[in-house]
């Protein structure tokens, strides 16, 4: 529950609303949905039968760059805009709703683990984040397991280098990411390092994935030599377990937003689509429904806010208020996709239809990071201890 | 209820309209504080000390608020002090055995005598009516027009010729409800709410503060104690395949699904208060009903399934886990989601009047 | 899966057919649910708040007796009728369908049991049964587990006598049956043996149970004395487990009995009941949701009748399937009475309406000897091993 | 589907018929086998056997049936062999792009002219129309009357002039539906099954024999292998929370109630088959579509899901696990639900022809 001090509007004040209110404008313009399906959905063959690499905008992503988002949560004495989550939440909200594929999700969660490590060491990577370096963290193993230790990379020391030996899986946005943010084993202490993706020894293998507005890879890390420098923290563990709240929060933001867009499109379908003589929204059997993704996406958006504002206020319940948004935020996800599709009919079912895109793009935020099954058994074991 | 429960709730409510924490917001002129924004922090304060609720609920959330709309400037005078004070009880009017979901068919008749009215019918789920001394009634004026036929009057309930008030047993076999029958009952026209004819657009009035669609203008204490302690308690001492519930991996995401949904609700209520994360201001409202009622439902179905074997017994039983909270719990439950428009109703509505989708009637 | 020998018809031949439908028309005859409503419902205080024994029709009952009801479970060598699983569950459906208040069930249940005991030692017992007897399992301990082990009497031999001290509770309708079939720990061993109800040294304290259909009680062993031939076996966990089957299917088919009563009555009072100027039916808010009782009712009888068969063929697979039937008709039952209830509206809350007989007994039915997410943990164990 | 596949497809149907696998309850005169009950005994062999799919399921479940119900004898002696042998493949044109779950919507026309008539319109999710050259046609000859405007033709489809089939592309980005343009082309009056304005009721001829609401005159074998056994080989090799998914114990429930599940459809099949135990005889056959396709749905989403980071692949993923079935079997289960009559429209025949309930629409 909020302390009672907690600000009232969760510290959604004037400028998160500016922020927000900027990002679906500029979203709005750059990325209609008849642009996105072009960008991305143009030739179902390229991405899935012939593997080619997944189509964004890069003109776009400057711009993007330009107008700073890649440092909104970089701190401001490391040159970013020191954003609270409450804002940044509003924004990824809106790049959810407009499926935006650029690495501004995965820029943002190296980010705040980054933020957790050394605050010497992590400087200057935060400050080229700021500068608009793009950003992710490569810390899964082949299992997909979300645990902090569980990464198949191991390091060894030689002189004032580190070397880091293995494979880094399930790395969202690899083949747009300047900086990876990597766990590393190294004894019993679990590095946190900061690898350019144009290291020597790295072997980017790219994922066939659903989601057509992201990439996703598994990187080799052939004897990959970093100095000593780019070690931004010898307790990752703990770094990550103190940034998770905000990743979670992050992947809850984009699924609130892509379940909008789902509830909004099939409604606006449902008033103009008719059958047996009446608009679709007129059957219960559609109405009811779209009642409850909307009851669904309005209480994982109440979590999410409410979470942001416990990480803002360096709450203890951070971790658990964002483990239920990001538990509310995929089931409510699952269910908007699911009557998405449904209450579409046929023509939903095609892929000139949008709602594929928002479809996959939320069955994989879904997953990412553990859906809302797992993440109520890890909150079962803080709830019921 | 008692009789002594009511003595004591009304005696709670006219120390607490002494105190200034009902009504506040109510202008003076009335018998209210005269103020602005001062009821929902009264109302934070009593919920935090976990006060006992106002029992004159109908009217303070009902009666008042419409009053003050439509009511003329003897009626605002001869009412609303007694109501606020909890010196004169009220009860609703709006259900009828035949109507079911739809208000509109009120079958109750008011044909007009003298300078009043006579007044026939059957009204049910009567709250309090055994208790009140008002009723906000809902008649049909006329046969010719379904809406434009009802008129909304004021009655009095206790004493009054022709009215009758008999306890409504609920599925459980405890009393609660009441249904209040007219035989040729005379009210006077002075007691008439509004024009002939607009009793729908007043009952609108009404229900919009009901429904939570607007601030409550009269205040009610009590935000309740979140029920996922009480689950957890029940699952600590309840055992289920040879283990302790609590350790039961069903039963742990069972009850965290139920806290997250609590925490949903708890802040859905606060965000409704943040304009800049509402795209439509009464789509966290309107849920409100839905969403609270059916928490409710579940909630007490899971602790019945906690409760395994020990959830088929009666509040009377010696080993009824939580005084037999649970399975009564469980069937009271159908009470929220079927009274006040039942949560069909509610869904109908949330998808016209929030996403603008056609109307299903 | 059934076996490639099973019956195509479960079993259920004329014979089944013949029982059923002889049930069917003499409880039809005999209980229709104005005479149910005025025998247990007549005063809402009598029973819940003044305490008072449950109601029953024990004119009834001697019909059923006299109709050999009691023996149908009873083998032929002990003087009954031998009859098949499906044919029982049949009936049973019926009696569920009619919320019969007697201890038929009870009494089916402890002949299961019974039948697995030593022969020799269960046969006079059996006979008894078949004879008009009732019955009852007094086998359950006070934290209410459905495990063969949990009891909380304990024996003592005493010559040729067995003592026994301790309680036995959840007893289902204690107030009606003849004898308790019990279970009580014996050092190593847990016996089964049956102690007719006026035994002495027996105390009956009657439950406050929100069903009106039948009663339970809690039985104290004060040293009851019983001859060492009351003693039917000295492993009752390997009897209980072999009977289990027929116990769970027994309940199952109650249930599913129960549930499409709900399911009618309430269809029907969809067709007449109008609402907005059309019946209520004619909404799919209530249409659709009463298919899915349907729905819910089919899967949990086809499985019913499955398990029966099972059951009957001496298949492997019956625990497996009557587990399944209980999971499943307990969750039909659950959402039968849900929309019982909420489908009625404000009738359906009220004491007068018939629907709480049902929903109550359907309720204690879903508990009794585990619900449907109990049955799918062990049959997790069965199946996921 | 290649044309290799589909060549041995057809010669499997043709072997199959030959073997007197297919066709057996049909008349011998029409080529069939003559017998009565042969073909469910046929069927279940070949599903027990695991024999390859019937390539020409339309023909044999759709339009077989219902020429044999409503066509004349010359009809029926041209078609029914050559569909029973595989020679000629059947398409399915009962959807429009605008018409969706109302089938009486047609809006294709049919004009009479000379003695033949002249087609214009557009179908779509027409599966096996590139390799058809038959399809059943529910087309338009009367704008004056809904239902009874509209015409059955049995329409040649491959090289015939006037027809253009495209493959449409699904949302998992294969393609394997069809859409087929009728541009001025012309079926002759000989193609006309049954009379001018009967089309709905020989389509509900149709329908009834694909809803399995009769036995498939025809026969088709491949009773699906049953998937649970492919969940549980799934849980064993994914993890979830540092643990083999099938030692958590909320895959453990989900699995165990997707057994329940099919059990429950395999067990609905048999009771279907005894009278005395359903007490509506269309209550199990109508149903199984629902329960059917919801059952492969959540199996899919539910794999998904055990799957975890791995749910996120495409097939020709090196590390997508049961070759990235699971995802690409979710959102083909939508196919299933929407087509053939949406679930919900489903919901509405069980309703109100199984249960008697008033009609929605």
């Amino acid at each position: 529950m909020a302390s009672s001090g907690a600000p009232k509007d969760f510290g959604f004040g004037e400028d998160e609303e500016l922020l927000r209110d900027l990002a679906r404008k500029f979203l709005d313009e750059q990325l209609p949905v008849e642009k996105l399906r072009a960008l991305v959905a143009a030739d179902p063959e390229a991405v899935y039968e012939r593997g080619e690499p997944s189509t964004w905008d890069e003109g776009l992503w400057k711009q993007i760059v330009e107008l700073g988002w890649t440092g909104l949560a970089v701190p401001e004495t490391a040159g970013g805009a020191g954003f609270k989550a409450a804002g940044i939440v509003g924004l990824v909200e809106e790049v959810g709703r407009h499926a935006l594929p650029s690495p501004l999700i995965s820029t943002l969660n190296a980010t705040y683990v980054l933020r957790e490590g050394e605050p010497d060491a992590a400087a200057a990577w935060l400050a080229r984040i700021a500068d608009g370096a793009s950003a992710t963290l490569a810390i899964t193993d082949a299992r997909g397991s979300w645990a902090a230790g569980d990464t198949d990379v191991s390091a060894r020391e030689e002189g004032d280098a580190i070397v880091l030996s293995g494979r880094a899986s399930f790395v969202q946005d690899a083949q747009k990411a300047e900086l990876l943010v990597t766990t590393a084993r190294l004894g019993d202490a679990l590095l946190l390092c900061v690898v350019p993706s144009d290291a020597a020894g790295l072997e980017f293998e790219r994922d066939h994935i659903h989601d057509l507005t992201r990439d996703q890879a598994s990187i080799g890390f052939r004897e990959v030599r970093i100095p000593t420098a780019n070690v931004v923290s010898r307790d990752a563990a703990t770094a990550l377990e103190r940034a998770w709240p905000s990743v979670l929060v992050t992947v809850a933001a984009d699924l609130c937003g892509t379940s909008e867009w789902q509830l909004q499109t099939t409604v606006e379908y449902a008033k103009h689509r008719k059958q047996f003589d009446h608009p679709l929204g007129f059957f219960q059997a559609v109405k009811h429904p779209l009642v409850d993704v909307m009851i669904g996406i309005d209480r994982a958006r109440s979590i999410l806010y409410h979470a942001a504002c416990c990480i803002d206020e360096g709450n203890d319940g951070a971790e658990t208020a964002a483990r239920m948004a990001k538990s509310a935020a995929s089931d409510a996800g699952a269910y908007a996709s699911d009557r998405s599709v449904q209450l579409h009919g046929g023509i939903g079912f095609t892929w000139e239809c949008d709602v594929h895109l928002f479809f996959k793009r939320s069955l994989h935020n879904q997953l990412l990071y553990g859906d809302g099954t797992y993440q109520r058994q890890l909150l079962a074991e803080k709830l019921l201890a | 209820m008692t009789t002594t429960q009511r003595d004591y709730l009304v005696d709670w409510q006219r120390k607490c309209f002494d105190a200034g924490l009902v009504g506040a917001d109510i202008p003076s002129e009335y018998g209210g504080g005269g103020h602005q924004g001062f009821q929902r922090i009264a109302n934070q304060e009593m919920g935090r000390a976990g006060t006992p609720f106002m029992i004159n609920i109908v009217g303070l959330n009902m009666a008042v608020p419409t009053i003050l709309v439509h009511g003329t400037e003897e009626q605002k005078k001869k009412f609303i002090r007694p109501a606020l004070r909890g010196d004169e009880i009220w009860c609703q009017g709006f259900s009828e055995p035949g109507a079911g979901s739809d208000m509109a068919n009120q079958q109750t008749m008011a044909v007009p005598q003298g300078d009043g009215w006579v007044v026939n019918g059957h009204k049910v789920w009567t709250s309090l009516g055994h208790f009140a001394q008002w009723m906000i009634l809902l008649a049909r004026t006329s046969r010719d027009h379904k809406y434009d036929g009802l008129t909304y009057f004021l009655s009095p309930i206790e004493g009054h010729p022709g009215v009758t008030v008999r306890p409504l047993v609920k599925m459980t076999g405890e009393s609660g409800f009441n249904e209040v029958l007219f035989e040729d009952a005379v009210i006077a026209d002075a007691l008439r709410l509004d024009d002939v004819g607009k009793g729908w657009t007043v009952a609108m009035t009404t229900l919009t503060y009901e429904r939570g669609a607007a601030e409550s203008a009269g205040g009610t204490s009590g935000e309740r104690v979140p029920p996922i302690r009480q689950l957890i308690d029940l699952a600590r001492k309840s055992f289920r395949n040879g283990v302790p519930a609590i350790e039961d991996p069903a039963t742990r995401d069972a009850i965290v699904q139920r806290a997250i949904v609590a925490e949903g609700i708890r802040q859905n209520g606060r965000r409704a208060r943040v304009p800049a994360l509402c795209d439509h201001p009464m789509r966290l409202p309107l849920q409100s009903k839905v969403t609270g009622s059916e928490f409710s439902q579940d909630n007490a179905k899971l602790g019945v399934e906690i409760a395994g074997a020990h959830g088929t017994l009666y509040k009377l039983d010696r080993n009824a886990p939580d005084e037999g909270h649970w399975p009564l719990a469980y069937m009271n439950s159908y009470g929220h989601t079927i009274a006040a428009g039942t949560n069909e109703i509610q869904r109908n509505i949330l998808g016209e009047r929030v996403l603008g989708l056609a109307k299903s009637k």
